[in-house]
């Protein structure tokens, strides 16, 4: 058990910046030697509406959010409406001394109010945009944190050039320390002291896979802005000259799709990221990478649909969607990463398996991923961690001793030798989207047509024995078998946790390799399960599903959430039928 | 020295006889040998249609890409690989039709490739329904009363968007076309030759004759490609007019390249590049950043 | 059993007319008084290569072709080349005598040779181009089939305006039969006598599925060009003005599904028709489709993939995509006609479903039942027989009787009463593909996002209700059971029948509503059988796993075809072990 | 007499204080009543960005899209029922950049639509990249350097393709834009109709004072909107030149719509007309061509 947990949240209307002063808190907390999970939950809009972030802090890692709240910051009234009733005993608001809303809502209720001069000290030390700092201070005040992270997370987001608004900043933050500290008594029992430790890291799972392609050696991403993947899009843009990368912003997402199938058949990793909407534009590009056989790597950022849904909203509904998608029968992969340090994984080991079997990788991702940001070990990330393979790429040595070359030459494993073009005279070859021979050349012959359909098929075979085995936890021997894929892990491995101290012997199976379904690893590790329940983000079971038909393996429960939003612990243990 | 049969396979083209087509084919070699170039240095990009075949025909790196998306593939190719020379050759349904917003923003992006359409001014394999190119009153199986939209004016459509270099040549001129092609693939940008094309099994009406009578070469009266209100009038006799302009159009080679700019390729073409640019110790940067 | 079945095969270059040629025959045939069954086969270009059409006849209706031959008719050498071993015994091969063509072929071979001066009386009675015609007046002759019927086939196909060239036809027609009948000796066993017969249609499913959706009241297409969907979009443009449609012939598959949505908001309904490649495009707009719940009609015609495959060849590859296409989790129908008359009940039952759930149907046919023709009974077609249902449209009254109108009010089946745009003040309403309350604006709030989400989802239980049994032929108690869906259905039957003559008790269980899956349905008709064998022209598949994972039926072997081809009677027997 | 009242609803829009939408917002409401169209005369369909949002915040038919397609689903929308007026509404990533082919297609097809797009020169909505009317050398987080990309020149695509109804507006200029509105609801065919649309939150540089400083408007200066040619040049004014002209650019009523020719509507709207347009008994002609 941590000797710290405590939930802070900060509120309001979008344009109040709750996005960003809550991802600096985290950062800061982080930087103070502390572990956070921090959750977004924002509108699809640009002003008004109602924002908040909330920050889980701990002394040991985490990897969910919690329901209660201890400390709320109200930036607007309808803060105080909404989250008053999820405030633990004792629990304290910070808001502005001027800020209306109905004083019923305290009434009765074990909560503190500290009213602060957040506006007055802003303006008069600063400047308005800085009562968000003033805010912060409070809270880190009230909680015994170190105002210096905060500051120096300021003073990081500013740059060199920033001098005097830091300086600002700093005066606001003290100042409002210290109005704090006047006019209410901080005897509170959550205290959060900043800690020597290690430089650990702030992250999004987004941020961590793009690490992990450049890292993994991608060169090259074309993409079209869409929530939640195009963070991805704007961190390789901000990181392609001094990486190394050539990164297009294009008119549309099937010109992106088609320009990396271009790109990655020229010779170089290329990847694009996109949304349902943006994936449904780029499957007849999937169709043709398939038939080429070239390469080419996808992030899938899901959100909430039909059509544009919830925008800002997280949803694991596209599961089936990514194993089917495209015309006609060929292989893919698909993984799912659920914490960033997976991401990170498979920012690089998408690309090699998309050039071992010269096939199309998936990475599913969803907006709880893309947004959520978790204190991770920097040594996870570390590049002499970078597995590179590059499958059946020929060298020129390799090419040269081919009598003749055929790209698309029958093989065993239905992976063919691949010979750049441009490389050689004696790779001058065609690749066509149309049924083809060995050479390349369009034909409709029948036989040729069988063969070619098989190996391309039979690449599946390989891949699928490369697929980790789902990733155990818990007792082995257990009532009740938790079943998860993507980013609801950490609020089900919390959830099995406090199952097992509440003496329900609870383990928990969750997959990353998604397809080529690993049925005889899910096999093993479900086979003997008493009670299996899944949980996911989506109203039809999606994984459940794909366990019965590729597994063979029936689960008994299932716990959906398709509201948008993601778990918590506390919404797995509530639905969870102790029986 | 390179030859027209450097470019040849053994493959016969399954083009109608006296299809326009093989005209361009010939053209297409002769231009590749008149601008020095062997078919290891050249990537023919096409779409789907009777005129996208093209590189099944030759000897020549080629991809034969999706319905109308030639040249979003030619562009990734190409920043992938700006040391190789990229052409597309595409019918006018898959350039202009399927393909119109790709041709749109190519043409502004002035990405270094040639982008040379095969106008018949009707979709040929599908057997015959009419084109965004196909003019008013056109009858075919999907316009039985006649088409009754505007044809679709892609020089203009390219001048007026910053392209810099636009031809128009004709099938059966195949030195005239040879020699704009030898151009446009040492152009500096975007390229486009819009090729007058006879379809003599599906557009019967445009025959060769009725192409004759019309065509004629901007550079027989004295036009200047340079002067790009010139060429804007010229691009706009047709469609429209009677008269159909051939030859340069346009050109500017002031204007640099999309791929030019890119500092990442100013190291050389990315697939020349190691996958890790820099030593790994630096590469802790990207770690650290997230401190 | 038939007293007639006898095989022909007309082959030569693409170019040489071989299908107008074929198409033409069967039809005479037909108004001959016998019944057809005719298959195509050519390549995807406009010249060279190797065409043929099979055109099998008998004076019982038949439903599928067969591998054996009786009558060739070369157009070029090559056809020799390729069909000569598909000869019965005593078989006939009828070609111009100068055709170039290695004897070595014939040798040895119990074939007869009907050498011929096609050229020459086509051009000096004639012209060239009516050297077809001459083949199958000889092709007629030789089984005593009346001329009459062929001539009056060429005659419509010219029209009033034609009359010369009729003419010269009949006299090419005629000459060549003479020549035949000088030259050889026609005591052939094959006789096709023609024979009085109450008019009958020759028909292929993509024109019966377009009559049907005319008579439906289908009033707006868009689509664009793409082979085996083609000859939808132009029937319907042909058929417009007449029958008050407007077909529009869009920019690209993108417009066109959109294009539809937009009028079937409107109020009307409206359909597209594509394959694979084209469909993919469509999927954006298949899931706005589903958000806003606007009744749409897609006809997907399958050929071989990935990508652009071989784009005159069939298959069925593309059931798996259909079910899944699409971002999101909404309601869809799936309807695989197998029959010109099954395609002609879709084309007014899809869009009865679509406007009844307001939700999209799926037609999927392929490239075999695009282009095969066969003869069929006018009866089948009668207008009358044609039913509408438009759904939960509102009438004018039922509207002003409404207090308020909500577009997307929430209703104990999921479908909201639709009153359509312009109607009446009290219809002006927002459709969003947000997330949206009853009243159709923006939401993101997570208690209405589920209510919504489930809404849409529970029309499937409806929908559901709606789905037919599979089709059950055969005897109750059989050894094997041959399940199929689609395309193949005529050659599954037959090879049924074979296996019953031969003593072998099997029977057939083809589905044509294939989702929502009927499982019930399905269970009781597989839930005994003693070997279920599956017929699919895909390679994974498909229908045997919906099988597996929606109706809890193994199947034990599979017949899987994926070469291009479309089934015979005959591939099926020799796949089927007999134990 | 319709009033703006008859078109408010009572959604708050979530554009940013000083948005430019607000203008486009009134602009609307104010040429739908000069226009003399009610709500229910009216359908407005959107595409998804911040302005696009529009009919959401409206008392009117709408149907909120798809990035990109609003223009397809409106035509879709116009075919079946012609006697509503259509008018998109849609940001200009949306217009010009996703949905750049069906802008092209639509322009020469003359369909009768207005086609309103807000340009703010930036994507709102997903917060702040160039888009491609941006202009050379923007910094946004996908242009770290620069936008290297000449601007899309809608003016002049339109006019080069047929368009019948070019013109651009500015938000700031309400009533200005309300006329251009109100004419192009009552014209014949496809009306473009450009505005120019600060965005405080992502595109600082074009402010409301460096719109200010170039915008004209074109009959100030004797322009004739007749004159393909002339409107020609003033479109090519802007993106390029430092002046942005404004108003009324091209205009021609003699060139008949899309829908006006088509066979099917001259019997009224399809939604209007029964099912069966005529007797049972004809339609047994579809049975018989098949024997
Ligand atoms: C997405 C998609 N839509 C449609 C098709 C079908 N198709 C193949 S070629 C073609 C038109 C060809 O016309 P064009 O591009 O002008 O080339 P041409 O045959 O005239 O040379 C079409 C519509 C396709 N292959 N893919
Ligand atoms: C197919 C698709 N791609 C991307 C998006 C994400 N997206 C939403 S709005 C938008 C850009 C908006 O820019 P613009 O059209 O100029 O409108 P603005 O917000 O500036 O008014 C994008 C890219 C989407 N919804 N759908
Ligand atoms: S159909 Fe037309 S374009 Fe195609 S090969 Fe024949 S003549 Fe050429
Ligand atoms: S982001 Fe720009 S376009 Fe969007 S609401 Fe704010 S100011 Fe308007
Ligand atoms: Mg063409
Ligand atoms: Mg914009």
């Amino acid at each position: 058990m941590p000797n710290i947990d405590i939930s802070l949240r900060i509120g309001g209307e979008a344009g109040q910046g709750v996005e960003s002063s809550g991802a600096g808190f985290a950062t800061a907390l982080t930087r103070g030697g502390l572990f956070v999970a921090a959750v977004p939950d924002y509108y699809s809009r640009i002003r008004g509406g109602h924002n908040f972030f909330t920050i889980r802090v701990s002394d040991e890692p985490v990897r969910a959010t919690r329901e209660a709240v201890h400390l709320l910051i109200a930036l607007d009234g309808e803060t105080v409406r909404r989250h008053v009733d999820r405030l633990v005993p004792g629990g304290v608001i910070i808001a502005d001394e001027g800020l209306a809303f109905d004083p019923a809502l305290l009434e009765g209720k074990d909560v503190r109010l500290f009213s602060l001069p957040l506006i007055k000290i802003a303006e008069e030390l600063g400047s308005r945009v800085m009562v968000n700092t003033g805010a912060l201070a409070a809270a880190a005040t009230a909680m015994g944190f170190d105002l210096e992270h905060i500051l120096s997370v300021i003073a990081d987001n500013f740059g060199a050039k920033g001098g005097a608004i830091v300086e600002a900043n700093r005066r606001v933050a003290l100042a409002t320390a210290d109005a704090l500290r006047e006019r209410y008594n901080l005897a509170l029992p959550w205290r959060v002291p900043a800690r020597p430790a290690p430089p650990r890291l702030t992250l999004d799972a987004n941020r961590a896979f793009a690490m992990g392609a450049i890292m993994g050696g991608c060169k090259f991403m074309a993409g079209y802005p869409m929530t939640p993947a195009t963070s991805i899009l704007e961190y390789m843009a901000g990181h392609a000259d001094r990486w190394g990368l050539v990164v297009k912003h294009a008119e549309d997402e099937i010109a992106a799709v088609n320009m990396c199938i271009g790109a990655a058949h020229a010779g170089v990793r290329a990847m694009t990221a996109t949304s349902g909407g943006g994936f449904d534009l780029m499957v007849e590009g999937i169709s043709l990478a398939a038939m080429i056989e070239v390469p080419l790597v996808i992030y899938l950022a899901q959100r909430p649909g039909p059509s544009t849904g919830m925008a800002t909203r997280t949803a694991q509904s596209d599961l089936l969607m990514a194993l089917h998608a495209g015309h006609g029968e060929f292989p893919r992969i698909v993984l799912a990463p659920h914490t960033p340090e997976e991401a990170f994984v498979c920012g690089y080991r998408a690309f090699n398996l998309a050039e071992m079997y010269q096939c199309l990788v998936i990475v599913i991702s969803d907006h709880y991923n893309a947004t959520s940001l978790f204190t991770c070990d920097p040594a996870s990330f570390d590049p002499a961690r970078v597995e590179i393979d590059r499958g059946k790429l020929l060298t020129a040595e390799a090419l040269e001793a081919m009598e003749v070359y055929h790209r698309y030459a029958n093989t065993p494993d239905g992976i063919s030798p691949r010979a750049l073009p441009g490389s050689s005279p004696k790779a001058v070859y065609l690749s066509t989207s149309d049924e083809h021979l060995e050479n390349g050349h369009i034909t409709e012959d029948p036989q040729v047509a069988t063969m070619m359909a098989r190996k391309r098929l039979r690449k599946l075979d390989g891949a699928r024995g490369k697929m980790r085995p789902p990733f155990r936890f818990g007792p082995a021997e257990a009532e009740c078998t938790l079943v998860s894929w993507g980013s609801p892990f950490g609020s089900v491995y919390e959830a099995m946790e406090t199952l097992n101290a509440q003496g329900y012997p609870t383990n928990m199976v969750h997959f990353v390799d998604v397809w080529p379904f690993p049925h005889e690893a899910a096999q093993e590790a479900l086979g003997g399960a008493k009670r299996i329940v899944s949980v996911e983000n989506n109203a039809t079971g999606q994984f459940a599903f794909m366990l019965h038909a590729y597994g063979g393996i029936e689960v008994q429960e299932q716990i959906l959430k398709f509201d948008g939003r993601g778990f918590t612990p506390d919404y797995v243990l509530a639905h969870l039928e102790r029986s | 020295m390179v030859t027209v049969a450097d470019f040849t396979n053994e493959i016969r083209p399954t083009w109608c006889p006296g299809c326009g087509d093989y005209g361009i084919w010939n053209a297409l070699k002769r231009g590749f040998v008149k601008a020095g170039l062997t078919p290891q240095e050249i990537m023919m990009v096409t779409g789907i249609g009777c005129g996208s075949k093209m590189n099944d025909y030759m000897h020549i790196n080629g991809l034969n890409t999706l319905h109308g998306r030639a040249l979003a593939v030619a562009t990734g190719f190409k920043l992938a690989n700006p040391a190789m020379k990229v052409i597309v050759v595409h019918g006018d349904g898959d350039g202009y039709g399927e393909g119109g917003n790709h041709f749109l923003h190519a043409a502004r992006r002035n990405i270094g490739l040639v982008d040379l359409v095969e106008n018949n001014h009707v979709y040929g394999l599908t057997k015959g329904q009419y084109s965004p190119t196909s003019r008013l009153g056109f009858i075919t199986k999907t316009s039985p009363r006649g088409a009754l939209e505007r044809p679709l004016s892609p020089l203009a459509l390219a001048i007026s968007q910053g392209a810099t270099f636009v031809a128009r040549g004709f099938s059966l001129d195949v030195n005239g076309l040879a020699d704009i092609i030898a151009e446009a693939m040492h152009h500096r940008g975007y390229a486009l030759i819009d090729v007058m094309q006879p379809c003599v099994s599906f557009n019967r009406q445009m025959d060769y004759d009725w192409y004759r009578e019309r065509i004629y070469k901007v550079e027989d009266e004295g036009h200047d490609p340079t002067d790009r209100e010139a060429a804007l009038r010229r691009a706009l006799e047709f469609p429209g007019g009677e008269r159909i302009p051939t030859g340069i159009i346009y050109r500017t080679e002031e204007v640099p390249s999309y791929e030019e700019q890119v500092a990442s390729l100013l190291a050389g073409p990315l697939v020349n590049q190691p996958l890790w640019v820099r030593p790994l110790e630096e590469y802790r940067e990207l770690v650290r950043e997230n401190v």
